[in-house]
């Protein structure tokens, strides 16, 4: 087993342990947190493939930004925890989790039987993920989805402003 | 300008100058918008005749085509052609003599939207006509959908008291059979590269047997709905209760024959193979319709509902007829489709007429009104002869050559025949049951103080009437009209018998 | 060596807890983590493609996906907090009045 | 000088034959148009000048034929092109025998009816309805002369319609009455059942056409009569077909065996129009449209016996009902039914000329008996309600009892001295019709059993034996009316009738008695009618049978007046004489056998309720099916739309089931 596989195994470890956390914590607070949490591992995955620049914007953007906004949202509306199991229609947890399950049985065979063995990882040459290479990238090539996007941020900061105005 | 130039789409589109007159008009001045709206229907007919009178009989092919490109998509031209020939001309003429009659016979009828109503009726003249004279199978299917809207709001508007329903039904029961047409359409445009109906019909529709009989039965559905063929009935009767006497006599008297038209324009000249094919077929149910309309005609207790089923009798005889596919049943369609308009249309008015007076069509509700209204009483026995079929005025004529066709047909036999006999028969005894029960016997007391016709009534009447004895006394004009067409008709029918047997 | 396989493995397990979260779960709030949690396993994968091909396009891809995700919880959280102002609790399941 | 300019270069009036239509036509015009403004004179004037216009007409064309004996085919109008059948009029000594039969006796019932009508219409209360009557009458003689000169069997089928139209516009002329005068539909029911009648028997009629417009290609009278031995040979059985569908007609029309119903209920109709339609004219085509047609039949013997067999029993089947009936005018409907029988079974035999001759006695004699049925019941209508204008009291004092009816033979009696020219007038006819030597019937009647003895001895003994009973009823029906004392009020007090009805009663017993001298010291008729049907059968009267037929009908008449004459009933509820020693018998006698009501059974009601059926089947499944689709649809809409439950997660849910989906199918494929 080579190292990587080992400190792999140990991030994806840790990356659903957090997940499964989120999913099952009964505080919402603790959700956020395990949210972080499988963040912050994804980003030192994409620093293992060689995107470090993704890597710290996942940090920063997705873990910092979006996150503490979360929790703001959080504090907001106040952590109660809701009572109960199923709520008015309570037959659609069960059906719920057997969809997934067999959904996860599906894709284990999917990996089991049909995908074939994918390359292994290049790690290139050196400053194959740095910022340099990537606003290259997308200045030249992607400058159009590039610019939707931004008009897409603006929408969306206006959008949030005027819908929580009283 | 050449577009107005020409007889036929000056006819078809001069009714929509009066409704161009129609709409200066204001609401409150009734008179004035019906005297407009019979009058522009009048030049209508007036057009025709002159229409009539540049039509050569002996030229069996379409006389005074007009034909322009009207839109170019993908690689196709769709055609605005127009034309008329021998098989279509009588009906021309009925659509634009029945028009000005039963906007003329809605005088007193229709009280509140009189100018809504009379643009209603001219634009159907429109749609009528168009779908008599229209050459391509895109215009022809434009028209058809078309004509079946202003229908849709004299039945629904100014109609009886379950008029939401029928006129629903009616236009959705069209609709279902349209909608297999214009697939039939499209396919058949698509397979062989025109709309133009000249010339599918020069070159032939050459396609194996069993896809023409998919089109045939596409095309045979929307117009057995239209005829109607006695399964695809049940809309008549709610459309006839419901519609306004004027609607009544227009639906009876000309959109009924857009079906049976509709059979001959297209299923038996284009596909000759499948007309043999399904002769039989559609003959049986043209003998049930027969005999199965004369019984429940005669087990009406409504009026209106019993000339309703009257009519399912009578196209029954022209599908019988029609599927003779010999010169002799043909003709003898056309006329029974002429003789139709004017007899049904004319019972139509004679139930208006009593429904105007007592405001209601229950027949044990009359009584000897031939006794308090004598003018009355005579118009309606020489009509509801007509209908019977008496030798001497139109509807035996009609009869009798079909009868005769069907039983020398090369498809049919005398065993069609003597069933679709009985058919007189049965026409007799509802007839006869309908005359007693209205005309005869003591009069009621709420009867008594009916007035008679008026001056109005007896002109529409004295019309029809003049008709009726004309046909019956004299049809050879309208049999040399159509005569060369048929002929023409029947000569491909008659190869494809012969190559079938 | 590690082979994407195993990466395409992990953010599939990912992308699956995050769907049963939106299953699952009657907390609007949690709805919306379990969403960006599949968005999350979604970027892991383009990575990992990135990775594999040697090509950048991926990352760029984790950009936009980034970006829309931001809009879309910044959208979502502004809805939610006026739900709360009216039915003054987070749960789902109260708002079912848009019915056939 | 008239008549010279209307003669044409070859001597003859053959072109005029359109008029013997066109005036009765154009006099219904003119009645119809000015009816009211001319009042009864007027109407009645251009009504029986139009009729006899006609029968001038009629009376030229003898004329002409006389010079030019072959006849001759008229055009007149193109009708039906696509199978070349025009209006065409055929003028032969066939078609004109009948036209003077239909426009004479049709001339003279229009007189007659000007004094009828005059009475009746007051009595119904309806004074307008005058003109309506005789424009309807001219109509009927129109109609008439359509199908007794038409040049095609469509033609003759136009007249044959029209005769059947009028006859029902006449019958159920009172269409708000009954025949006693209360308000009711009977009249008008009559009507109907005599038109619905007519139009079964047309209905084979027209079948009988189209098999010959098939076999034949024409229905030319010409050309069919030319090529029907050779089509004889090509289509075996096809003349065999035709004629008896046509036979099927005849029975509608002329009232034999399985259509004859109509007739006995169209004795509703005012008398004139009994006497005229239903006795003299119409009833008597569908011997013409044999005598016609002889080639065709003369071709088929099976067709000719099938006539003669449904002729005879018809002859025999109405007499005995004739024997049984109260109402005077029923006995002579089933008379005339009866005397029917006797020429179908005359033409059944080939014996065309003994048919025709029989034809025109009869025609005189029994428009006489009805006529003067008609003057008896006006007699005896007068005499109970007498007419204001007649110095009339308006309350019904006498001692009528409330259910008298004029019609019934019963309330009769002793009427040969207060109507005597009635009574000597019915008497001839009557002596006539029951056969008795020196009146015509006799020569006619005999003629028919000599030429049935040879050909078919069933027949002849069917018709024996019908002679037989004609004879009893006649008498029967004289004794009952004029012989006896009265046994009512209104017989006692019955006035004569006006002059106008009973000059044509006399004319009419001058015509039926010396009617004989037509065929018989020289058979004048049988040279005549040879021209057209060919060759004649041998005329000239069998000794032997002509004592045998004298001698029944004397016995039968004595008999009836041992029955009926020697102890005459005394009062009106008196039981029938006959009643006791036939029992069972005379009941059914007087019920018709049954055979309305078998109708009724056997045919009507199923109908009705087959109709009835029909009409729920058509709501409740054809329209059932439709509105059902309907509520289909929008019961699985409606289905449809509970699954939108407005749960977030539920819709979340679906879309996961949609991937779920599309994934396995992914896998799988």
């Amino acid at each position: 087993m080579s190292i990587d596989l080992l400190v792999l195994l140990v991030l994806a470890l840790i990356a659903v342990g957090a997940a499964l956390g989120m999913l099952f914590s009964r505080n919402t607070v603790y959700s956020v947190l395990f949210l972080v949490l499988v963040m912050l591992t994804l980003a030192v995955l994409y620093l293992i493939l060689g995107a470090p620049f993704v890597a710290l914007a996942q940090v920063t953007v997705y873990a910092g930004a979006i996150m503490v906004l979360f929790l703001f949202a959080v504090m907001i509306l106040g952590p109660q925890k809701l009572a109960g199991a199923g709520g008015p229609i309570g037959w659609q947890r069960p059906v719920a989790f057997g969809l997934t399950l067999l959904f996860l049985v599906e894709v284990v065979y999917a990996f089991a039987a049909k995908v074939g063995k994918l390359g292994a990882l290049s790690c290139a040459e050196a400053g194959f993920g740095s910022p340099a290479a990537i606003g290259d990238l997308l200045f030249n090539r992607y400058l159009l989805p590039f610019e939707v996007t931004s008009v897409l941020l603006l929408v969306a900061a206006v959008g949030a402003v005027v819908l929580t105005r009283e | 300008m050449d577009f107005l130039m020409n007889p036929l789409n000056l006819m078809t589109f001069f009714p929509l100058v009066g409704v161009a007159i129609i709409l200066l008009i204001p609401r409150e001045r009734k008179d004035a918008i019906r005297w407009v709206a019979v009058v522009t229907s009048l030049v209508s007919f007036f057009i025709s005749l002159w229409m009539l009178s540049m039509f050569h009989a002996q030229n069996p092919n379409f006389q005074m085509v007009y034909d322009k490109i009207w839109m170019k998509t993908g690689g196709f031209e769709i055609h605005y052609a127009m034309g008329v020939d021998g098989l279509s001309i009588l009906l021309v003429l009925l659509t634009t003599l029945l028009t000005p009659i039963s906007i003329f016979s809605a005088w007193t009828a229709i009280e509140d939207r009189v100018k809504e109503f009379t643009i209603a009726f001219l634009v159907m003249e429109v749609g009528m006509l168009g779908v008599f004279l229209a050459l391509d199978l895109f215009t022809f299917f434009v028209f058809w959908e078309f004509s079946l809207v202003p229908m849709y709001f004299i039945i629904g508007i100014w109609g009886g008291p379950r008029r939401t329903y029928s006129a629903i039904k009616f236009m959705l029961y069209t609709m279902v059979g349209s909608v297999l047409m214009l697939l039939a359409i499209l396919w058949l445009g698509l397979s062989q590269g025109t709309f133009y109906l000249p010339d599918l019909l020069a070159k032939g529709v050459n396609l194996p047997l069993h896809l023409q009989s998919w089109l045939f039965l596409a095309f045979a559905l929307a117009f057995a709905i239209k005829v109607p063929m006695w399964p695809l009935h049940s809309w008549l009767p709610d459309a006839h209760v419901e519609a306004p006497t004027a609607g009544s006599v227009i639906l009876a008297g000309v959109l009924l024959k857009m079906g049976t038209y509709g059979f001959l324009r297209f299923n038996l000249s284009l596909f000759p193979q499948a007309s043999v094919k399904y002769a039989v077929p559609i003959a049986v149910l043209a003998i049930i319709g027969i005999i199965y309309g004369a019984m429940v005609a005669y087990a009406q207790k409504d009026f209106k509902k019993l000339v309703a089923y009257t009519s399912v009798s009578h196209l029954g005889f022209v599908m019988l007829g029609l599927f003779a596919l010999n010169p002799l049943g043909i003709e003898g369609g056309i006329l029974q489709m002429i003789n139709h308009g004017l007899s049904t249309g004319a019972l139509f008015l004679i139930v208006g007429v009593i429904y105007e007076r007592t405001h209601t069509r229950d027949l044990n509700a009359f009584g000897g009104l031939w006794k308090i209204m004598p003018i009355y009483g005579a118009f309606s026995i020489v009509v509801a002869l007509s209908s019977m079929g008496l030798p001497g005025l139109n509807g035996f004529i009609g009869e009798f050559t079909i009868l005769l066709g069907a039983f020398k047909s090369p498809v049919l036999g005398p065993v069609f025949t003597i069933f679709a006999a009985t058919g007189i028969i049965l026409a007799a005894v509802y007839i006869l049951v309908m005359l007693q029960k209205v005309f005869m016997g003591p009069v009621k007391e709420k009867n008594l103080g009916l007035k008679d016709l008026n001056w109005r009534e007896i002109t529409v009447f004295a019309v029809l009437t003049l008709f009726i004895f004309w046909i019956g006394l004299h049809p050879a004009p309208f049999f040399n009209l159509m005569g060369p067409s048929v002929e023409k008709l029947a000569h491909g029918l008659q190869a494809a018998a012969v190559a079938m047997h | 060596m590690v082979l994407t396989n195993y990466l395409l493995a992990l953010s599939a397990v990912l992308f699956i807890i995050g769907v049963a979260g939106v299953l699952v779960r009657r907390n609007a709030l949690v709805i919306y983590m379990a969403i960006e949690l599949m968005l999350n396993a979604a970027n892991l994968a383009f990575v990992a493609f990135a990775a594999e091909f040697g090509a950048l396009d991926g990352q760029i891809a984790v950009f936009f996906v980034m970006t829309v995700a931001a809009a879309e919880v910044a959208v979502g959280l502004a809805i939610l907090v006026t739900i709360f102002r009216t039915r003054k609790s987070v749960d789902i399941d109260t708002l079912h009045r848009l019915k056939g | 000088m008239f008549l010279s300019e209307a003669m044409n270069q070859t001597g003859t009036f053959f072109h005029l034959v359109p008029w013997a239509v066109l005036f009765p036509v154009l006099g219904l015009l003119i009645n119809m148009a000015f009816g009211r403004r001319m009042g009864e004179k007027g109407v009645a004037a251009v009504a029986v000048t139009a009729s006899g216009l006609s029968f001038v007409v009629a009376v030229l064309m003898w004329l002409s034929l006389r010079a030019q004996p072959a006849g001759a085919t008229v055009p007149f109008l193109s009708w039906m092109t696509p199978v070349h059948i025009a209006w065409a009029f055929r003028v032969d000594t066939l078609s004109v025998t009948m036209m003077l039969v239909v426009s004479g006796v049709g001339t003279l019932i229009h007189l007659y009816a000007v004094g009828y009508m005059h009475y009746d219409v007051r009595y119904k209360g309806d004074p307008g309805r005058y003109a309506r009557f005789f424009v309807f009458l001219n109509l009927f003689i129109a109609a008439m002369m359509i199908l007794v000169t038409g040049d095609s069997y469509l033609m003759l089928f136009v007249g044959w319609e029209g005769v059947g139209l009028c006859s029902y516009l006449l019958i159920s002329f009172w269409f708000e009455y009954d025949t006693k005068g209360n308000l009711s539909l009977a009249n008008a029911k009559a009507g109907n059942k005599a038109f619905i009648a007519n139009r079964i028997g047309d209905f084979g009629f027209l079948l009988g056409m189209f098999y010959m417009f098939s076999v034949f290609g024409t229905l030319n009278f010409g050309k069919v009569f030319s090529e029907a031995p050779t089509v004889a040979q090509t289509h075996p059985q096809a003349i065999l077909v035709i004629t008896l569908l046509l036979l099927l007609g005849v029975t509608g029309k002329s009232a034999q065996i399985p259509l004859y119903v109509w007739l006995p209920d169209a004795m509703a109709g005012p008398t004139p129009v009994s006497a005229l339609i239903h006795a003299a004219t119409m009833v008597t085509a569908g011997v013409y449209l044999i005598a016609r047609s002889h080639v065709l039949y003369d071709l088929v013997p099976a067709a000719q016996h099938t006539v003669a067999l449904v002729g005879a029993l018809t002859a025999l089947f109405a007499a005995t009902i004739a024997v049984a009936q109260n109402d005077i005018k029923k006995v002579l409907a089933y008379s005339t039914i009866s005397q029917l029988g006797f020429m179908v079974a005359a033409v059944g035999v080939g014996a065309y000329v003994a048919a025709m001759f029989h034809l025109i006695a009869h025609a005189f004699f029994k428009a006489l008996l009805f006529l003067a049925a008609g003057s008896v019941i006006i007699a005896l209508e007068r005499a109970h309600h007498p007419l204001p204008e007649e110095g009339g009291h308006d309350a019904h004092h006498n001692d009528d009892p409330p259910d008298f009816d004029p019609q019934d033979m019963r309330f009769m009696g002793g009427l040969r001295k207060v109507i005597p020219i009635t009574f000597w007038t019915y008497l001839i006819a009557g002596l006539t019709l029951a056969g008795i030597p020196p009146l015509a019937a006799f020569f006619s009647k005999d003629e028919i059993i000599a030429d049935t003895k040879a050909a078919f001895p069933l027949v002849y003994w069917l018709l024996v034996l019908a002679a037989f009973l004609t004879a009893f009823y006649i008498g029967r029906q004289i004794f009952l009316v004029f012989f006896g004392k009265p046994r009512s009020h209104a017989a006692a007090h019955a006035k004569e009738s006006p002059w106008t009805m009973t000059s044509v009663l006399v004319v009419l017993a001058a015509l039926s008695a010396l009617g004989g001298l037509l065929n018989w010291p020289h058979p004048y008729l049988a040279e005549w009618l040879g021209h057209t049907l060919g060759e004649v059968e041998a005329a000239g009267l069998n000794p032997l049978v002509a004592g045998t037929s004298a001698t029944i009908a004397i016995v039968s008449f004595l008999l009836a007046w041992w029955v009926y004459g020697k102890r005459p009933l005394q009062s009106a509820s008196q039981p029938d004489p006959l009643q006791r020693p036939l029992g069972w018998l005379f009941t059914a006698m007087q019920a018709k056998w049954w055979v309305d009501e078998l109708y009724w059974a056997v045919v009507i009601n199923p109908y009705i309720a087959l109709c009835r059926i029909a009409a729920a089947f058509d709501v409740w499944v054809i329209d059932a099916i439709v509105n059902d689709t309907a509520w289909l649809t929008d019961f699985v809409g409606e289905k449809i739309a509970r699954w939108q439950t407005g749960f977030v997660r539920n819709y979340a849910l679906s879309v996961f089931v949609g991937v779920l989906l599309i994934f396995t199918y992914l896998l799988w494929r």
